[in-house]
């Protein structure tokens, strides 16, 4: 079997799935960063592959250069984020951090 | 050749991925996150975007994961090797268990099942010569407002960050 | 503003000003003695030892007066000294450099399992006595052949010269006590 | 333009040849490890005025055989409270990442391992990679002195990425591509065709000769920084934190992490060497140019900036850490941008 688009796209859905499972199991909010990461990886892994063999040339590379970009400015900013929460909870358990305010 | 070496990339990511959301040590989620960044870049290498792949291990190993790894260790306390991340209970588990797997056949039996428009890639002598011409002309706007973006999260990470 | 130029224009500066020194050490002769198989006083000479080197004692038998002064000064007490006073018109023969001398010195010794080197005794000396060699090499199966007596070591003074001394000292004590008991 | 490597030329295009062409630089690493150890023990004794090790061989020239015999026959521990999985590993990743770039660096004009058009790129990509490593080896070592020095060497290598990304930068933009070969086919000529010396072209280049040395300058103390080599050797200073991030290895794994300090040294060296200073190019025109002499000037230049490290690191005293970051964002990186403006101005007048 000669590997094509349809296999791309499912290493892309297994990592997807495996990034949500990560997403909604884990209490720990840089573990749940890390699940995003994996989507995101999942959905540049598709956005090249259609690069490639779905006829975007180089606009799906250009595209997943832009996710790549976003998710540098998203990994920063939440990390930040979970700094702070961490300095006013002493814990970063997602589900525990309910109110905005002390 | 190239199959092999993709069922290899392939597996790496995979298996590497498993580890990140199985594992129950969080530095072991994120040192295998390594590994899976390390094989989607090989898999962008594989589909002939080598600029992005670079730009995938630059990027998400140089800062990403070396800003995820400093996360963890800054919001733990590291008395010992033994970092623990908790997970919801078992309910919870169950049930996302359920909807991920739905989720998975679903997007598999729909990548499988549609038709796929089946175009040959058209090589271009250095990709990134077509990459730096494409943001200059056809993604000048998104590529500025990228660049503005990526001041705001530095400023704004650096705000948020800041002790009082 | 100008302090930051000035600043880093320093920094650059005076990193290239020590990798001049640098490479200026790099060239120079070694100092390094391949010590056992080249001795250092072949390679320095035999008084040109580092001004701070620290060797075996020498004790000048002829130059001492037996003040006591080296042991008082040697904070681990390695050096003992024994000294019998002369009685009058019995003088022991002058120092080498002229000064007159009022004790028989009967043992000098210096036990260099105990010396630390510190070179106390070679300042307070009065008269030069004892001074710091250039040798260092004078390890030893027994450790009591470390314990020098110069006196014997230099035959400054024969035992019988040390008897007869002591002997002349205890009559000489004997005379005095009984011109004390019969007064006159 | 000459593209094929040797080999390929020699045996064509087959699994042995690819197979050679990895294992090349690999023997390559291996000897000049040795050299650069036996360097290293006696540059900095005749610095010192000191003879080195002499016991060895004659002159001691034998040192760093029995050093690395030394090393590996050494007892392997690993502590009783490390992580051991992650503990074990780090020493690779920290080998696989140094090694990784040699795959792109042109040795000769008939040989270069991969010649990729992003070469340059490739090495400041691979060039993060090791962070990971020594994270790795800090965490797992469950000890606070190797944390606190992989912590450090962390926020130090990122640091100082940034004014080395600018110069690479700026030699992308001088010499219009990141294909290492052509960079350096851009420098041939006589030495003054250097990008030291503002590549080749008219005489308007002498007006930005500054900017080009300012630039080279500041490659050379990134690069100094990136490689934990002294005076930024904070991660390992011995007098605070023992040995830094491998404090706790011993044996093969430590010379795992020696091996791979030293291939990063001579890939720094070859950075410096290609992008700035003509790569294998012979700096006096046609004079002993070709292939063969070619491996000798990409050699010999590389080893002037490895010998200059070592120079360095026993010239200058330590950085404290907050004196480090002032280097790193305030002085290096404002100047990079500055001299980024001026060579893209010297580029569009040329």
């Amino acid at each position: 079997m000669s590997v094509g688009l349809t296999e791309y796209l499912i290493v892309s859905a297994i990592l997807f799935s495996l990034g949500i499972f990560g997403i909604i199991t884990r209490k720990n909010a840089i573990m749940v960063l890390m699940g995003l990461e994996l989507v995101l990886n999942a959905a540049n892994i598709n956005f090249v592959a259609f690069a490639k063999y779905g006829g975007m040339n180089i606009d799906g590379q250009v595209a997943a250069l832009f996710v790549i970009i976003l998710a540098a400015a998203e990994a920063a900013v939440a990390l930040a984020i979970v700094l702070n929460i961490y300095q006013n909870f002493k814990h970063i358990n997602v589900d525990e951090i309910v109110k905005m305010k002390d | 050749m190239e199959d092999l070496l993709f069922y290899l990339f392939a597996f790496v990511v995979i298996g590497s991925a498993s580890v990140v959301v199985l594992s129950k040590n969080i530095m072991y989620s994120a040192f295998s996150l390594l590994f899976t960044f390390f094989g989607v870049a090989g898999l962008y290498v594989l589909l002939f975007a080598d600029f992005v792949a670079l730009t995938q291990i630059m990027v998400y190993i140089g800062g990403i994961l070396v800003l995820i790894i400093f996360g963890v260790l800054l919001t733990t306390k590291i008395t010992g090797v033994d970092i623990k991340s908790g997970t919801t209970g078992k309910v919870q588990l169950i049930t996302a268990s359920v909807v991920v797997v739905i989720i998975a056949i679903s997007l598999i039996l729909l990548f499988t099942n549609v038709e796929w428009v089946n175009q040959e890639f058209v090589q271009p002598n250095t990709t990134i010569d077509s990459i730096g011409f494409a943001f200059m002309t056809k993604y000048l706007l998104p590529f500025e407002i990228a660049a503005v973006l990526l001041l705001i999260a530095l400023v704004g990470a650096t705000l948020i960050a800041r002790r009082k | 503003m100008k302090d930051y130029f000035k600043n880093v224009w320093l920094g650059v500066w005076t990193a290239l000003i020590g990798m001049r020194i640098t490479i200026d050490h790099l060239f120079r002769k070694n100092v390094t003695v391949q010590y056992p198989n080249v001795h250092p006083k072949d390679k320095a000479g035999w008084m040109d030892m580092p001004s701070n080197a620290r060797n075996r004692l020498y004790v000048d038998m002829d130059e001492c007066n037996g003040c006591n002064s080296c042991a008082r000064a040697c904070p681990v007490n390695c050096i003992s000294i024994e000294t019998v006073r002369s009685v009058p018109g019995d003088a022991p023969p002058p120092l080498a450099s002229g000064g007159k001398r009022n004790l028989w010195v009967s043992q000098f010794e210096i036990d260099f399992t105990k010396c630390c080197f510190c070179s106390l005794c070679t300042e307070a000396c009065p008269t030069g006595a004892i001074v710091m060699t250039t040798e260092f090499e004078y390890s030893s199966y027994n450790r009591y052949d470390l314990v020098y007596n110069f006196v014997k070591l230099q035959n400054s003074m024969s035992d019988e010269k040390i008897a007869e001394v002591k002997e002349k000292w205890a009559e000489h004590q004997k005379e005095k006590k009984k011109e004390a008991v019969e007064p006159k | 333009m000459e593209e094929a490597n040797f080999v390929f030329n020699m045996i064509g295009e087959n699994w042995i040849a690819f197979a050679i062409i990895s294992l090349l630089p690999m023997i390559f690493l291996l000897a000049y490890a040795l050299i650069a150890i036996l360097g290293e023990l006696k540059i900095s004794a005749f610095i010192q005025e000191r003879l080195g090790p002499m016991r060895t061989g004659p002159w001691g020239i034998i040192q760093p055989v029995a050093e690395v015999v030394k090393l590996l026959q050494k007892e392997d521990i690993t502590p009783d409270s490390a992580n051991k999985p992650l503990f074990n590993l780090a020493p690779f990743i920290m080998f696989a990442a140094s090694y990784a770039g040699f795959a792109v660096i042109p040795f000769s004009s008939y040989f270069v391992p991969s010649g990729i058009n992003l070469g340059l790129f490739f090495l400041l990509a691979v060039g993060s990679l090791g962070i990971i490593g020594l994270l790795m080896g800090g965490w797992a070592s469950n000890n606070k002195y190797s944390l606190l020095g992989g912590l450090r060497a962390v926020a130090q290598i990122v640091s100082y990425e940034i004014p080395a990304a600018m110069v690479i930068l700026t030699i992308a933009v001088m010499a219009g591509s990141l294909d290492l070969q052509e960079i350096i086919r851009q420098q041939s000529g006589w030495f003054w065709n250097w990008f030291v010396f503002g590549g080749s072209g008219g005489w308007i280049k002498i007006i930005f000769l500054p900017f080009s040395f300012i630039m080279c300058i500041i490659y050379i103390i990134a690069s100094l920084a990136e490689t934990n080599r002294t005076p930024f050797d904070i991660p390992e200073g011995e007098s605070e934190l023992v040995a830094g991030y491998h404090t706790e290895y011993s044996g093969m794994k430590f010379a795992m992490f020696f091996f791979a300090e030293y291939a990063n040294m001579f890939i720094v060296s070859a950075i410096i060497t290609i992008i700035f200073f003509g790569g294998w190019n012979s700096p006096f025109g046609d004079f002993m140019g070709g292939p063969i002499w070619g491996v000798f000037w990409f050699v010999s230049k590389a080893f002037v900036f490895v010998f200059l490290q070592i120079w360095l690191r026993w010239t200058l005293p330590r950085l404290r850490v907050d004196q480090l970051m002032y280097v790193s964002w305030k002085v290096l990186l404002p100047f990079s941008f500055v001299c980024f403006l001026a060579l893209s101005l010297l580029v569009m007048l040329k």
